[in-house]
């Protein structure tokens, strides 16, 4: 009987002080909120929002490729020749590479940010605002190179025809020109075979 | 759909009727109390005080009858996708769905070698508003929400013009 | 208007005179409750949001997000109407008007003013309490004829809630009834008049000092039994669990639309129903917590009963948001706990209370 | 206003007996139960027209809100609600024509017997009237019918309680 009272009394004294402690904050407590489009929270500068590369600073050198772990960076460079002046990196060198291609799939990307630490020439950035909602899919996969497609092609003919004396060059002194590539596949496919299943 | 939809040709009225009923479904988005992965973290916490979704008049239903919004938030497996495609054809029209972060908008970190993850949710139902991230920060979200308000404010109750 | 008074004086029309004014007090009625209703639910929503240290609606409508539910009743409005295949239809499509038309019916005779009510009864207060019983069946309609199993649960424990609840909340009304001597609304509220020391809550009820005194305790303790057995009437939190929306959703998970619109707008209406009881049965009904507050009826009928209407408004709406500000403070009960608190805890001492009651009734009834 | 009130009389009438014919007649019980509470608010509201309020009030208290919810749950406590068909003919015509016959002539007897009030008495306040009745000339029936109630009561707790398993 007493802890049937007991318990009575348990459950209002503790309804009272629980109703005390919301009023406590619908009265004398200040809302947190922050009103997001009319007030907007400064990011922290580590904060991981969104990548951008800024792409005169990029040398092309496929570090982020290689180290993104989802292969959601793709590079396609174009080795400039030797005559070409095409501006200078950050840290004082002359840039080597055309950059035709150079793209982040934004709908895979995972935000962990090991492509930034790699890049040397820090073009590859986080950038502040997060808020990149789209209404298609192909509006995430963002290519950052600021050159239209005929120059893209006209790059594309010059490295083609460089290729192509190159190889003139090489055929004069070099025998049997056409072994070479066929073996070298033939070597490299079962190698990436055996690989597979212990990477899954 | 409602019964008005598509039976009118567009005209003076029915543009400014659209007006109304868009600003409507515009400003009450009940989204499904429903989270997949890590993203519905992110999801809780713009709900939660500091973000405060309701002050869109965005409050969860816990029924997909009742609710406007699927927010599919997170890794949508092959298992679970079977599931959201149900609760998607339980709601009622007219039904709008947010794919939010990496892993529904295409598959995220599994798109290569998850045999398990569906490859982006519209391979299973049609998508209104895509939001990256891994997971989007809350702001994403809001800002998936309200593009989502802007698309809503250009539909039109109007029958479909054939070209 | 000389035609208008020769109609109105001509005994034979004085049908119509009356028709119109019910008709006319019942469209009005619809539209307080539906106004109502509305305010409720964004009252609701800042309530909860205070209460969390949010802001709650802000965008829609400017000040406040004011027309926030607006925009709600309009998309539930224009929403699909889902009927699902399995459903037993008849009984889908009939359970919202049911609940809806009882939980309005009850209104008739809720004394808003002196003369604003819909018919003074004299069995008013007997008859809101069996009027809302109606509300139980359409439940477990609605629940058993969505063909699912958890709005199945939810229409079970709501009917084995609001059931058992019935008895203390009858109980509980038992006591101004006791102390009036009348079940008409319009009496109940009379014998409370002039300043709130003469309210039913605080031993009032007609009575004079030495009984206040003495039947101040069991009056409060009434008031309160019936508030929170009132709470579990209708389905409010701490005793939401058929319509707990983290586990099964309750009996309304297969409605959509308009017709869960209307089940939200019962609940909002059925909220303010109970509320206005406890006000007119110990607060006092429309008389202001001071004599010198209100207009009597000789300087100014008109006056009178909007001053009238006002108070007893008021004071449903702070009734209302105590409600809300429960709700958002305790947790969920479960079901044997809350059985257990009605039955074990509710009952007892509801009872003892009425024995109590009457015994000071008829011992200082002189 | 006579025309008005009997046009709503006779609702009333045709919502009692509709909705009684439907649970005398439809193949399925849950209908059956359902169709009760109609039944049940027009028997109520023909108190209402009988000047009996306090009876009308109770009836759809007790009736709608007791007795159905009891049949209701119990009906759901019947293997395959959704599918069981009550049989809707007898078996025994026949047989049955006699009872119904005798129980006829009862009826129609009573019917013609009974002197029926043509205008019913002014409404006035019955539930004092109907307390102190029950207080004073019929209290022996009033207590038996609470002493019933409580045997019922305990009854259901006894079957309703947790029995630890016998050795």
């Amino acid at each position: 009987m007493a802890a049937y009272f007991k318990d009575i009394w348990i459950g209002v004294t503790t309804i009272i002080a629980g109703m005390a402690v919301t009023l406590r904050h619908m009265i004398f407590e200040r809302a947190i909120t922050i009103q997001y489009p009319r007030e907007i929270k400064e990011m922290y500068p580590r904060a991981r929002a969104k990548l951008f590369n800024t792409i005169e600073d990029c040398e092309c050198c496929y570090k982020c490729q290689r180290i993104c772990p989802i292969d959601v960076i793709f590079i396609k460079g174009l080795r400039a020749g030797k005559d070409e002046d095409i501006g200078l990196l950050p840290d004082g060198k002359p840039k080597k590479m055309h950059i035709i291609q150079f793209d982040i799939d934004f709908t895979k990307c995972i935000y962990c940010g090991l492509c930034v630490d790699v890049c040397e020439q820090k073009s590859l950035h986080w950038e502040a605002p997060q808020e990149a909602s789209t209404v298609t899919r192909e509006e995430l996969y963002i290519d950052f190179t600021n050159i239209s497609d005929e120059e893209k092609q006209a790059l594309i003919a010059k490295d083609e025809e460089r290729k192509k004396a190159k190889a003139a060059m090489k055929k004069k002194p070099g025998a049997k020109p056409g072994v070479k590539p066929a073996a070298k596949p033939a070597v490299d496919k079962p190698k990436k075979d055996e690989i597979k299943p212990e990477t899954d | 759909m409602s019964i008005i939809e598509g039976r009118f040709a567009p005209n003076v009225l029915v543009t400014s009727v659209d007006k109304i009923f868009n600003w409507g479904r515009s400003r009450s988005l009940w989204p499904l109390t429903f989270g997949l992965a890590c993203c519905a973290i992110e999801m809780m916490a713009t709900n939660a005080s500091r973000f405060d979704l309701d002050r869109f008049g965005i409050f969860p239903r816990p029924t997909p009858r009742q609710a406007d919004v699927l927010l599919v938030s997170g890794t949508l497996t092959a298992k679970m996708a079977e599931r959201v495609l149900r609760l998607y054809e339980q709601m009622a029209e007219p039904k709008y769905v947010i794919s939010m972060g990496s892993c529904s908008n295409s598959g995220g970190p599994y798109w290569q070698h998850g045999y398990h993850v569906v490859k982006g949710i519209d391979l299973i139902m049609p998508v209104d508003v895509y939001i990256p991230g891994c997971p989007p920060r809350p702001e994403a979200l809001i800002d998936g929400y309200l593009k989502l308000r802007e698309i809503i404010m250009e539909k039109t109750i109007a029958k479909e013009v054939s070209k | 208007m000389n035609v208008l008074t020769s109609f109105c004086n001509n005994p034979a029309n004085w049908f119509f005179i009356k028709l119109a004014i019910s008709l006319i007090y019942m469209v009005g009625m619809i539209t307080f409750v539906s106004v109502f209703a509305l305010f409720a639910i964004w009252l609701e929503r800042k309530i909860s949001a205070w209460a969390q240290d949010r802001l709650g609606p802000m965008e829609t409508g400017g000040f406040h997000g004011w027309l926030q539910t607006v925009a709600d009743m309009l998309k539930l409005l224009l929403k699909e109407d889902i009927i699902p295949d399995a459903v037993d239809r008849p009984l889908f499509k009939l359970a919202p008007y049911i609940v809806f038309a009882s939980s309005f019916a009850a209104f008739a005779t809720l004394p808003f003013a002196a003369n604003l009510i819909g018919t003074d009864l004299n069995i008013g207060i007997y008859y809101i309490v069996a009027i809302s019983s109606l509300v139980v069946i359409a439940i477990i309609m609605a629940g058993w004829a969505s063909n699912n199993k958890w709005s199945l649960f939810g229409a079970m424990r709501s009917a084995s809630q609001m059931i058992s609840y019935e008895v203390p909340v009858a109980l509980a009304l038992l006591i101004p009834i006791l102390m009036a001597g009348s079940l008409s609304m319009q009496d109940l509220v009379s014998v409370q008049a002039g300043g709130f020391w003469n309210w039913t809550i605080f031993g009032g009820g007609g009575f004079k000092l030495p009984f206040t005194v003495v039947a101040l305790p069991f009056t409060v303790l009434a008031f309160l039994i019936y508030f929170w057995a009132s709470l579990a009437e209708v389905n409010r939190c701490p005793f939401d669990l058929p319509e707990g929306e983290s586990e099964i959703i309750g009996f309304h998970v297969e409605y959509s639309a308009m017709r869960f619109g209307m089940f939200f707008f019962a609940e909002f209406a059925n909220m303010f129903l109970v509320s206005g009881v406890a006000v007119a049965l110990f607060l006092g009904g429309w008389y202001a917590p001071l004599p010198f507050l209100e207009v009597s009826a000789e300087t100014s009928p008109v006056l009178h009963n909007i001053i009238g209407a006002f108070w007893f408004i008021s004071k449903s709406v702070i009734l209302v948001a105590v409600q809300m500000w429960l709700r958002w403070t305790l947790p969920r009960f479960r079901v044997d706990q809350l059985m257990h608190v009605c039955w074990k805890v509710f009952l007892p001492f509801s009872l003892a209370n009425i024995l109590i009651v009457s015994l000071l009734v008829v011992l200082f009834n002189q | 206003m006579e025309f008005l009130s009997e046009l709503i009389f006779w609702c009333f009438v045709v919502l009692t007996v509709g909705s009684a014919a439907v649970v005398v007649f439809h193949s399925r019980i849950i209908y059956s139960a359902f169709a009760l509470l109609f039944t049940f608010v027009g028997v109520g509201a023909l108190y209402l027209y009988l000047s009996a309020d306090f009876l009308a009030a109770s009836q759809l208290l007790i009736y709608v809100g007791a007795i159905l919810t009891l049949i209701i749950f119990g009906v759901f406590l019947t293997t395959k609600v959704m599918s069981i068909d009550l049989p809707e003919q007898s078996h025994q015509r026949f047989l049955a024509l006699i009872p119904i016959t005798l129980i006829g002539i009862v009826i129609l007897w009573v019917i013609l017997q009974t002197p029926w009030a043509v205008n019913p008495a002014e409404a006035a306040p019955t539930t004092k009237e109907l307390g102190r009745l029950l207080m004073s000339r019929y209290l022996v029936p009033f207590e038996l019918a609470s002493v019933l109630l409580l045997a019922a009561l305990i009854g259901a707790m006894r079957l309703a309680r947790y029995f630890k398993m016998e050795e």
